[in-house]
């Protein structure tokens, strides 16, 4: 499926985001989804979903290698090749009190989130290594929400990590769920977070893929310890994935 | 589209639409590829490895891009043969390709029970056995680096398959056509070559093997000068029809495994990235193969080799 | 460029400024780059193979271009020991660079009076012993197969170069870590890895192999993973200094044999694309070196083995 | 070394020629000589001098494969990587009538050849398959020659081989000297019809190439038969070579 550039931002040094014309697209994606993107090389690039606006889908990614450096240097008119939307997105906002938390590449598929559900009241957990790492907080901003930051270095928000904003948002809504996407150590410690709290969440996860669409069996992560242990794929059991399928009951 | 060329192929007695099959582990158990490729238009389907138990494979990372090439450590995770009966084989025969199914095991015995229990299931069209996967610590690739122990592992199979067994032989040896000369004293029906060379990637940042597994397999285009050599020496030196693979993109690649003596070629790695790299395969091929004057893929297969074929003029 | 990075290395008792070298073959026999590449900031060169007498090499063409690699089939043309002496060592001598002179021959006593030969010269800083070249029909990759064999070509060598004495040990084998192991009970004093992949390639139009020889070697960016792989798993098991080559390009890839175990590294076909790819490597290193945490060289050395180096742990 | 493109002409279909400018070169390119051009592969691609202008030398050459479309696909403003002048090209004007012969390709070194004597009284018969493949007559022309034409298949000039014109000219010029350029075919031609005319001969010959600088011994031709026989490399010991050193004294 070849779907045109109609739109390239630059929202901070290494990030771009490009709009594609989404009339070619089978479906609507779901947040949480992605496009299986060809850059040039062996193997297409998973990238998430980033919005949805006028007919417009939206990717934004970070430069941090041959195969985005590629994108980046894409134009408005030109082509890309994608497969998609892939994969499982992330649910519809269960009842009560819900935290998007989002680290770094990961905030991406949680503003689409936000812009799906414009009616649903969210809190915003944000967290990334830098200042420049941390992206569409002006799109929250323009969607009413009112995103808690943090930083590794300070540079921007506190410092810390967006777990430390979890956790107090968590012992202030006992009832709360979570919907979180960023690097695996940020995963397993929202899941251990919430599974103390009694909290369901909801993980958007990433992995090395080679189809996209499960044949291979390369992106896998593994699925809760115990006797029926099994291996789940990225891309079409996931990338988002309730928490109790890689974790079980026990906190991690 | 150019209509009058012939792209039927023949492996022994099997007979396909065209030449072109998707590579074993490539393509899963069937269905995935679904949404995305016209499978009824492919010449076949190898699935990928079936083992008499489930294996659960290697740790991720299971694959990592390399130069015009991809390792993978994939570990031929399976859901045991049993499984793949009751879950993949009704889709698969439903679909009417050919079905090759891709046999594996960590001893003689166990590819001998894989095959037991498909002998008893219709819909397949041959099995193929997996002598050289680098990805498992035993099995797989020493019995493909052992003719006598590849001729334990293809007679056992022959004797239960009740099917024409094709043997894929591994291109990490310097014993290629030994082995395969053992396959086809065991009874093998064809040679499929080449399976993955081993390879490894290192990841700067975190210090180890980019793979989970450490080492793992070395396909596509990079590879594709391996894979035809082996092709063209195996083609030349035993008398099985050979299906080629190792880096097929286009149909001129086609080509040049069909001149170098392949009867059939199989498709892998391109179609992670090119869903449609097969059926683009197939519909250029009468006007690749018109183009260099052939009239037939039957004409093209061995058309490198020196004018007589067999002769043993290289040594 | 970061001054404060040491570029040494050590091969066995040879000391080399970087660890850098031009790799047999590609280099030619020393003043044809001369006007292209500052020769004495490289750690070092490997001169093409030189056998006894002259060779006269394989009928062109002689190199094809394949995916991310390179095919060749010079066939080891070389003007014989003699005539290397006399016309050749004189300039390279002058140079004042690590010399490594590349040895070939058909027969045990052939690679034994080549090193009779340069054992009454000076200038020479080590032998590296051709056991793994595809492109002749007989010596060269047929000893590089058999550890036996292996054995009696570098003993023979040993014995009379009065130098140290590198192995260079071909990927297209199983055993090669038998032959490694060979080579060092035979007394080599260090191991090179990896020669090119036996390949081929077709010419559609004329319908026949592409390269005058037949098959040929494939090196390049495109056997990177097989090279790193051969590396890591012979400097695990073999307690002798690897230098280690195979489709590098860049003081990243420099690294990535470095990690694998590779003590120094050879650059052959990058040259031909870029005649300073190895002046670049060079520059590159200091700070790649220290962007992945490492103040020399020999501190990256082995850094992706499990920590308990040379434990048989993967078996 | 880098150039950069500072024209480009489509002098026939499939064909391009490029001006760069030549300040970055270290010396005058001689005709015959060749630059060693990078294309994006894994090897550079030898291409000859088209001409010398006015601070520019041209490369002119047929989309054949990988590496010369990408070639075609550069712009004006954008650099070459590239080594040279490299090889050893033709000798100045014998006494004596002198023809150029050309086929194809092989006919824009010497078009420069013509350009570097501009008073030299020169024959210039050229061939080619077809007109689309008889490039630079006009150039020809420019310099005040009318070169004689035929193409394999009569679409321009006379039907046939540009050795029918040679042995045509050689006969009325018995004590001429010939220079040629093209397909291996066509100077194996060219060679036997001047040894039987016992005429001089220079001739420009192709080989695939690795180094470009006599390192590698990729690009061998055969040199004459008899004891001595060796091989020449067509990087560094021709692309030009005296017939006899290929041919010996004896017609090919
Ligand atoms: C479901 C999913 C959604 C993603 N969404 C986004 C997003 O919205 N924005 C964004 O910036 N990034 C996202 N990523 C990560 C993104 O896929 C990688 O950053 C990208 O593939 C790197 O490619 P490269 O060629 O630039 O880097 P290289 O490191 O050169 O890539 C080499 C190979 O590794 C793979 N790879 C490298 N990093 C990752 C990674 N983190 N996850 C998976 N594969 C990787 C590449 O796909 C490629 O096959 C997502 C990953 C997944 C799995
Ligand atoms: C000294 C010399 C001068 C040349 N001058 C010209 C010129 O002025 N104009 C022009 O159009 N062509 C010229 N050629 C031929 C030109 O080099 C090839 O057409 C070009 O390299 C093809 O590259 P490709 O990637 O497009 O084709 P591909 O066929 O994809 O190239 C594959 C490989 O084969 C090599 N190759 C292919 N054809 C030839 C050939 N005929 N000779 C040598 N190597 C070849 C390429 O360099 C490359 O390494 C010259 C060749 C030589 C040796
Ligand atoms: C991810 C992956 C999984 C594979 N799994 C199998 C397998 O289960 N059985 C097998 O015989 N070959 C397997 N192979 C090898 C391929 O079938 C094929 O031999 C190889 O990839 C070369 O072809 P290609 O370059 O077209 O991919 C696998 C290859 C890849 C890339
Ligand atoms: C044209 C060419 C000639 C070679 N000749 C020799 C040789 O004479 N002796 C040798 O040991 N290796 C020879 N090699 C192999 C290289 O030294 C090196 O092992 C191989 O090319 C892999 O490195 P690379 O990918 O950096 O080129 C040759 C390689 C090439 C490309
Ligand atoms: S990427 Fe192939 S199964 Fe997920
Ligand atoms: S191209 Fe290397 S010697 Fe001529």
């Amino acid at each position: 499926m070849r779907l045109t550039i109609v739109e390239r931002r630059v929202p901070a040094s290494d990030h771009v985001e490009l709009l594609l014309d989404a009339s070619g697209l089978g479906r609507r994606p779901e947040p949480g989804q992605f496009l299986h993107v060809a850059t040039g090389g062996t193997l297409r690039r998973p990238l998430s979903f980033s919005r949805v606006d006028d007919g417009r889908v939206g990717i934004l990614f970070r430069v941090v290698g041959a195969g985005t450096a590629w994108l980046a240097g894409r134009a408005v008119g030109e082509d890309l090749d994608v497969m998609g939307p892939l994969g499982r997105g992330f649910p519809p906002p269960p009842p009560g009190p819900l935290a998007l938390v989002g680290g770094g590449v990961g905030i991406p598929p949680l503003f689409f989130y936000a812009q799906c559900w414009p009616d649903a009241s969210l809190a915003v957990l944000l967290g990334a290594r830098d200042r420049e790492a941390l992206v569409m907080v002006d799109d929250f901003g323009a969607r009413g929400l009112h995103p808690a930051l943090c930083t590794d270095d300070g540079s921007f928000g506190r410092r810390g990590r967006v777990t430390d904003l979890l956790a107090t948002w968590l012992s202030a809504h006992p009832h709360g769920s979570v919907m979180a996407c960023g690097p695996a150590p940020m995963l397993h410690e929202v899941a251990r977070l919430t599974t103390d709290a009694h909290c369901p969440a909801w993980l958007g996860f990433e992995q090395r893929m080679g189809c996209g669409v499960g044949a291979c069996l390369a992106c896998v992560v593994p699925g809760a310890p115990g006797a029926g242990r099994t291996w789940y794929r990225v891309c079409t059991d996931g990338p988002v994935f309730a928490r109790e399928m890689l974790y079980g009951e026990a906190p991690p | 589209m150019i209509r009058d060329v012939d792209l039927t192929a023949h492996i022994g007695r099997i007979v396909l639409q065209n030449p072109v099959l998707a590579a074993s582990g490539t393509f899963g158990f069937g269905p995935e590829y679904r949404a995305h490729v016209d499978m009824r238009r492919l010449g076949g389907i190898a699935v990928k490895g079936v083992a008499v138990d489930s294996w659960s494979g290697n740790p991720p990372p299971r694959v990592w891009e390399t130069p015009s090439g991809l390792l993978n450590s994939i570990g031929l995770q399976n859901p045991g043969v049993r499984a793949f009966i009751r879950d993949d084989l009704p889709f698969l025969r439903e679909l009417g390709t050919v079905l090759v199914v891709n046999v594996i095991g960590h001893t003689v015995d166990e590819y001998r029970r894989v095959s037991e229990c498909l002998a008893r299931e219709s819909g397949i069209a041959a099995l193929e056995v997996n002598i050289s996967c680098p990805n498992i610590k035993e099995g797989g690739m020493q019995f493909g680096h052992d003719p006598d122990r590849a001729f334990e592992v293809v007679r056992a199979v022959v004797e239960t398959a009740g099917r024409p067994v094709w043997v894929k032989l591994s291109p990490n040896t310097d014993r290629v056509l030994e082995v395969g000369q053992a396959a086809q004293s065991a009874g093998a029906a064809a040679l499929t070559a080449i399976n993955t060379l081993l390879g490894m990637a290192i990841d700067l940042d975190r210090r180890r093997p980019a793979l989970g597994g450490g080492s793992g397999g070395l396909s596509g285009p990079a590879i594709r000068p391996v894979g035809v050599r082996v092709v063209y020496e195996v083609s030349r030196r035993i008398p099985l029809p050979v299906v080629g693979m190792g880096g097929i993109e286009t149909a001129r690649d086609a080509l040049e495994y069909f001149m170098a003596g392949a009867s059939a070629v199989m498709v892998g790695t391109a179609t992670f990235g090119r869903p449609d790299a097969m059926t683009r395969v197939i519909d250029d091929l009468p006007e690749i193969l018109r183009q260099y004057g052939f009239g037939s893929v039957a004409e093209a297969v061995g058309a490198a080799h020196p004018p007589a074929k067999g002769e043993a003029d290289e040594h």
